[in-house]
């Protein structure tokens, strides 16, 4: 259990992290190249996706725009192969640093029989791959917490050096399995992290009425472990509170709890329109601190990446795009009667 | 009467109880300045104030929990599941409490409280926005459950509803929703919960059904009484519980041969219990073995558009092909 | 072989489990030190360890998603429910999470976890500590459910439960626990989930049940044969989800009549379905009127004595007396 | 929202409110003797119950023996008629502060027609009467806690001056409903007073398996509102707490919580064995600082109460428990086939 002076300490963590130069922090310039790529794929899949859907062709997508910067940020901590993560339909950040590429995304997308998430039974952004360690989500909010917890308490036990990362947004919040899950992993210190993408919304439901705290970092201190409030835009602090929140839960000290400060660029779905419930001005705010913006400039200061090398990132990452969009678009569609399959395990392997 | 369809005929029904009876709140997620996600409360907050449409958090258990608060304390909840798929966690509020709350105290408390929720599949809405959930809630001694399909039997039994003074959980088929118009009476009319509604009268097969499913039946009638000659009778049983087996046995007895149809999926479906209860009461009267026409047992309707229709509609015609089989049977 | 009863059944049969498989871990409110309410556990904490016998926080959602989650990593978690009346709250990890995760990652990911809970009545339990909870669970595809009746069956049905790929709820009536004892065969046998059983053979007429009733409904079928020499047959579902309609239909084709004994309120319950299963496959086999004999359509059992035996006993041997009305019908 | 200076006064007020003289907080000297009584009877009805059940009276019973200081402390700032309580199956003392007779209790105990409860169709303890505004309880844990915001919430609305107490244990803090429940009443500053008796166990479970934190007060902090802990010992302090959190209610200024650490003397229930989760030198060690000892201690103090009192005081409750059971014990058992009634109303009034 912590103590009082830990706890106080866990929250000037938030402050600190920012604007901490990558050095420091064990990024080498090629992992910012990587990053930078990240992003703009990310953002750019985005904006491809939401075409899709307007030419008729993807009956429904999830945007993250805006979210980039603390997906990519948060996730570029954990490591492939070794960690376990359960993001959320927001997430296309982050299992994109988990391994899903573009075309495995747009299979999604266009629900078709190899989608690797869910041979396109589930709507698009339902993410999941055994092979990539990423826990099949739902729909249904906060159920993910629970699991990730005994998933980290199955690895502790099993004596493997497992961290699991679990992302949500500040909706999550409200649930009883939330309260639930974080308590559980407070109670047994395990090596879980999670992550919640505070964009101030739940679809239309503002922060103040969904809470009556600014930050619900604060919140871990009522299950034991330290909350950690980041700047969402701010990669490399996403990255920084990740890390030492990585690193804790490898040494045995825990679960940490990290709120990303961050937004929601598009309407919540594609379903949804957001005009009710947010001002354009608002909206337009909120863009004026883009994370791929502000990265940006961090590379160009640092030197890393300058504006011819950004747009030439920019026109491989688009010819990657359409080449999955069309390879996606060509692939098969599930079998009608496939329907039946796999409500059962079909061979009685555990 | 005017024509209508069912998203508007809840609207304007729920809105003149708002503002008839100031008792009447409605709370659950985006309600507020979103007037929900298929719109039923557009406007609401402004017109009746957010103490009265109140966005909660997103917690479901709450929402019921809360809800049943209000109605303990002179309030009427309507307490609105953003989608059906999402009321299983508020399952033991409704169970343990809400339904229980009258019999554990010797009918010294009540519940008035209505749970509306939008239910059931055909919409593109994959595993999580297409659920069926009649069937639990239907077993529950203590909550009424009432399921309409036409614009006026919701404008009706809403108003019925909000007048009970016990929980009852409305459902509300998004299929409908748009998709299905008709005429509602003017005024504020009331349907009684518990009664069936025979929706085409017929001689030759009686079908049992509900939801949008009543629709699809219609059709299928329809096409049949044209194709084939064969009368088929649809009885739309709109109130899941307490179950009206008169006019579900007064029709079969009549016609001597009953189908059940129902899009949840069969097994443990709640169309078990018109079977069961057609079997023990009405067996002799029967020339032809009961059918049930159930959804397959898969966890939930899928996304992909072919797997969809496979669950909707695993063979062409099949409502058509099974109805015409039991009458010629 | 050697007598056990219930709750020693269980017991030694998880524990087994236990010592031979590391992955096996069971959690749940005082499995720990207190070895559980019914002392199922008592010094397995210490035996193996409080890591794999995990006192649980007071939360039913968590103790299922937390097991579901260790299910996904490698464990064979053992999921204690206290009482299944508390079950509820984990209605949406069970229904939306450990049910669907195989069909909803296409066969990618299973969930090897048992949710072990004591149900049933006629103990004094009250509302909250009486309750059948199966025909909630057993309409929900992707998930099966087992009530053993007798000690071999529990322990052997447990035994396959835990090997089994998928989520299994396993229905321990608590009544049984004590009360019913029976021979045990040595050794680690298993019993198929599946099966139903014929507990007593029989010609006049078929009575199909499961968990308590199995007895009552033998002690009954004996004093048939013995006072009135009615051959009644008695066959224990045993699994409810997946349900073994074939030995059913072919005890009911074969003594021509069928009478559904169920302890769980009557209406929408899970004898609803084995009922419409036998008017659908069995109907011109049958020479009188399929009988469903459940509970009162009361929201739980009640606490006083006269209103709990009522619950069980509307009038006096009730079940011998329908019995008999069926057989000589 | 509260800032976050309130909130570090609202802990403060944790140690203030040890040993207040209650002068102070305008409780006279009869309020005093009324509350000796109050606490006096609930330790001896308890005792009592069980007898009854060792007698084979009473199929079940639950003590509340060591509990009565925080359940009479904090229940004696409400008030009957206008105030609504929602207490949980331990709360003896509380139902009796709400005017439950012990004529009526064992009407429960005995589960006859008559009990105000339930006529006997709930196990004993389950409290419910909505003549003494005391809401309908059943055996889930938590489930009353949103109930609990949802009545503060609708007292609000129709402009009364109500408050809302609900009573729980340590245990059900770690349910959804918990949190679910707090988070609603934070947001809406509701006029309700969230009650914890923690005293360290849910059954056998101790405090360190169902929570990583010393005080689940401090929860409080996460939904918006101040948490307090008190000595559930202290009756004054215990008081003095809920007074104050009464006044917060009734000023608009939203919930509190109130953590009262106390002990449990006897075991769980009648069916329950301690032994083999406590050790008995834990238990004496406890007992050391019953709470009625504590407050004679006070009273003769302050020359409220002297011994000779005491004495007089303790023979008069034993008799009104004796003449209480046999008056219950001779009542009249629900008759059977009323078993399939009030499943719905029976007539059409809401
Ligand atoms: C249990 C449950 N209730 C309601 C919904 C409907 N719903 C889908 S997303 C959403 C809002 C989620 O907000 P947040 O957690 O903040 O994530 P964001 O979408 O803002 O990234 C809601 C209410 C759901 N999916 N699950
Ligand atoms: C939802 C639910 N789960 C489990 C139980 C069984 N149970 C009854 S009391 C109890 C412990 C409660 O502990 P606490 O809240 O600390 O109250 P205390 O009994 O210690 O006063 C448990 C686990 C229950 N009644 N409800
Ligand atoms: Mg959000
Ligand atoms: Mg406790």
């Amino acid at each position: 259990m912590l103590d009082s002076d830990d706890r106080a300490r866990s929250w000037c963590v938030a402050t600190r992290v920012r604007d901490t130069p990558h050095g420091a922090l064990g990024l080498t310039d090629d992992d910012l190249r990587s990053i930078h790529r990240t992003l703009l794929l990310a953002r750019m899949l985005d904006e491809a996706a939401l075409r899709q859907n307007r030419m008729g062709r993807a009956p429904f997508v999830v945007p993250g725009s805006g979210h980039e910067g603390c997906q990519v940020g948060t996730a570029w901590a954990m490591r492939r192969g070794t960690d376990i993560w359960l993001p959320y339909y927001r997430d296309v950040g982050v299992v994109l640093v988990a391994g899903m590429t573009p075309y495995e995304i747009f299979l999604g997308v266009f629900a078709k029989a190899d989608d690797p998430s869910s041979g396109g039974r589930q709507m698009p952004s339902h993410w999941g791959s055994r092979r990539l360690g990423i826990i099949t989500g739902s729909s249904p909010i906060a159920t993910q917490v629970p699991h990730a917890a005994g998933i980290a308490y199955a690895a502790r036990l099993r004596h493997e050096d497992t961290v699991v990362g679990c992302w949500f947004g500040d909706g999550a919040t409200s649930e009883g399995d939330w309260h639930e899950g974080l308590n559980f992993a407070g109670i047994h210190r395990l090596p879980v992290i999670f992550v919640c993408e505070n964009n101030h919304y739940a679809i239309s439901v503002p922060q103040s009425k969904q809470m009556a705290v600014e930050d619900v970092a604060q919140r871990a201190e009522g299950y034991g472990f330290p909350g950690v409030v980041v700047d969402g835009n701010d990669v490399i602090a996403c990255y920084a509170a990740m890390k030492r929140a990585h690193d804790r839960a490898r040494a045995g000290e825990g679960p940490t709890l990290i709120e990303c400060k961050t937004y929601r660029y598009f309407p919540h779905t594609s379903d949804d329109d957001d005009k009710s419930y947010r001002s354009r001005e608002e909206v337009e705010e909120a863009k004026h601190h883009d994370p791929l913006v502000e990265f940006g400039r961090y590379l160009e200061t640092h030197g890393i990446v300058d504006g011819s090398e950004r747009d030439a990132v920019r026109a491989e990452v688009k010819a990657q795009i359409d080449q999955a969009i069309s390879a996606a678009w060509e692939a098969a569609d599930p079998e009608p009667a496939s329907a039946l399959r796999h409500v059962f395990a079909e061979d009685d392997g555990r | 009467m005017s024509e209508r369809n069912v998203v508007t005929a809840i609207r304007e029904a729920l809105h003149d109880e708002m503002a008839q009876d100031e008792r009447v709140v409605l709370l659950g997620e985006d309600v507020g300045a979103r007037g929900g996600v298929f719109r039923i409360s557009e406007g609401w907050a402004a017109e009746f104030g957010e103490d009265r449409v109140i966005d909660t958090p997103l917690a479901e258990s709450a929402i019921v929990g809360v809800a049943i608060g209000m109605a303990l304390h002179g309030l009427l909840p309507v307490a609105e599941i953003q989608f059906a798929d999402f009321i299983h966690p508020a399952f033991d509020q409704i169970v343990s409490e809400a339904a229980r709350i009258r019999y554990r105290s010797n009918g010294d408390f009540g519940v008035p409280l209505v749970i509306r929720t939008p239910c059931g599949g055909g919409i593109h809405g994959a595993l999580y926005h297409s659920q069926s959930i009649e069937a639990f809630y239907a077993h529950i001694p203590g909550l009424k459950v009432v399921m309409p399909s036409t614009p006026a039997d919701a404008a009706g039994l809403l108003r019925s509803a909000l007048r009970d003074p016990d929980p009852v959980l409305f459902l509300e088929h998004k299929k409908t929703y748009r998709a299905v118009k008709g005429e509602v009476p003017e005024g504020a009319f009331h349907t009684p919960i518990g009664r069936a509604d025979v929706k085409r009268a017929g001689e030759d097969l009686s079908v049992i059904t509900y939801g949008y499913e009543v629709h699809r039946c219609l059709d299928a009638a329809a096409r049949l009484s044209e194709e084939e000659g064969v009368s088929v009778e649809v009885v739309d049983v709109r109130t899941l519980a307490p179950l009206d087996t008169e006019t579900i046995l007064a029709s079969v007895r009549r016609t001597g041969k009953a189908m059940i149809v129902y899009e949840d999926n069969r097994t443990y479906g709640a169309g078990a219990e018109i079977a069961a209860t057609i079997a023990e009461e009405a067996m002799f009267d029967l020339d032809a073995a009961i059918v049930r026409v159930g959804g397959p047992d898969v966890p939930a309707m899928p996304f992909a558009t072919p797997l969809e229709h496979f669950f909707m509609e695993p063979e062409p015609d099949h409502l058509y092909r099974r109805m015409r089989e039991l009458a010629r049977s």
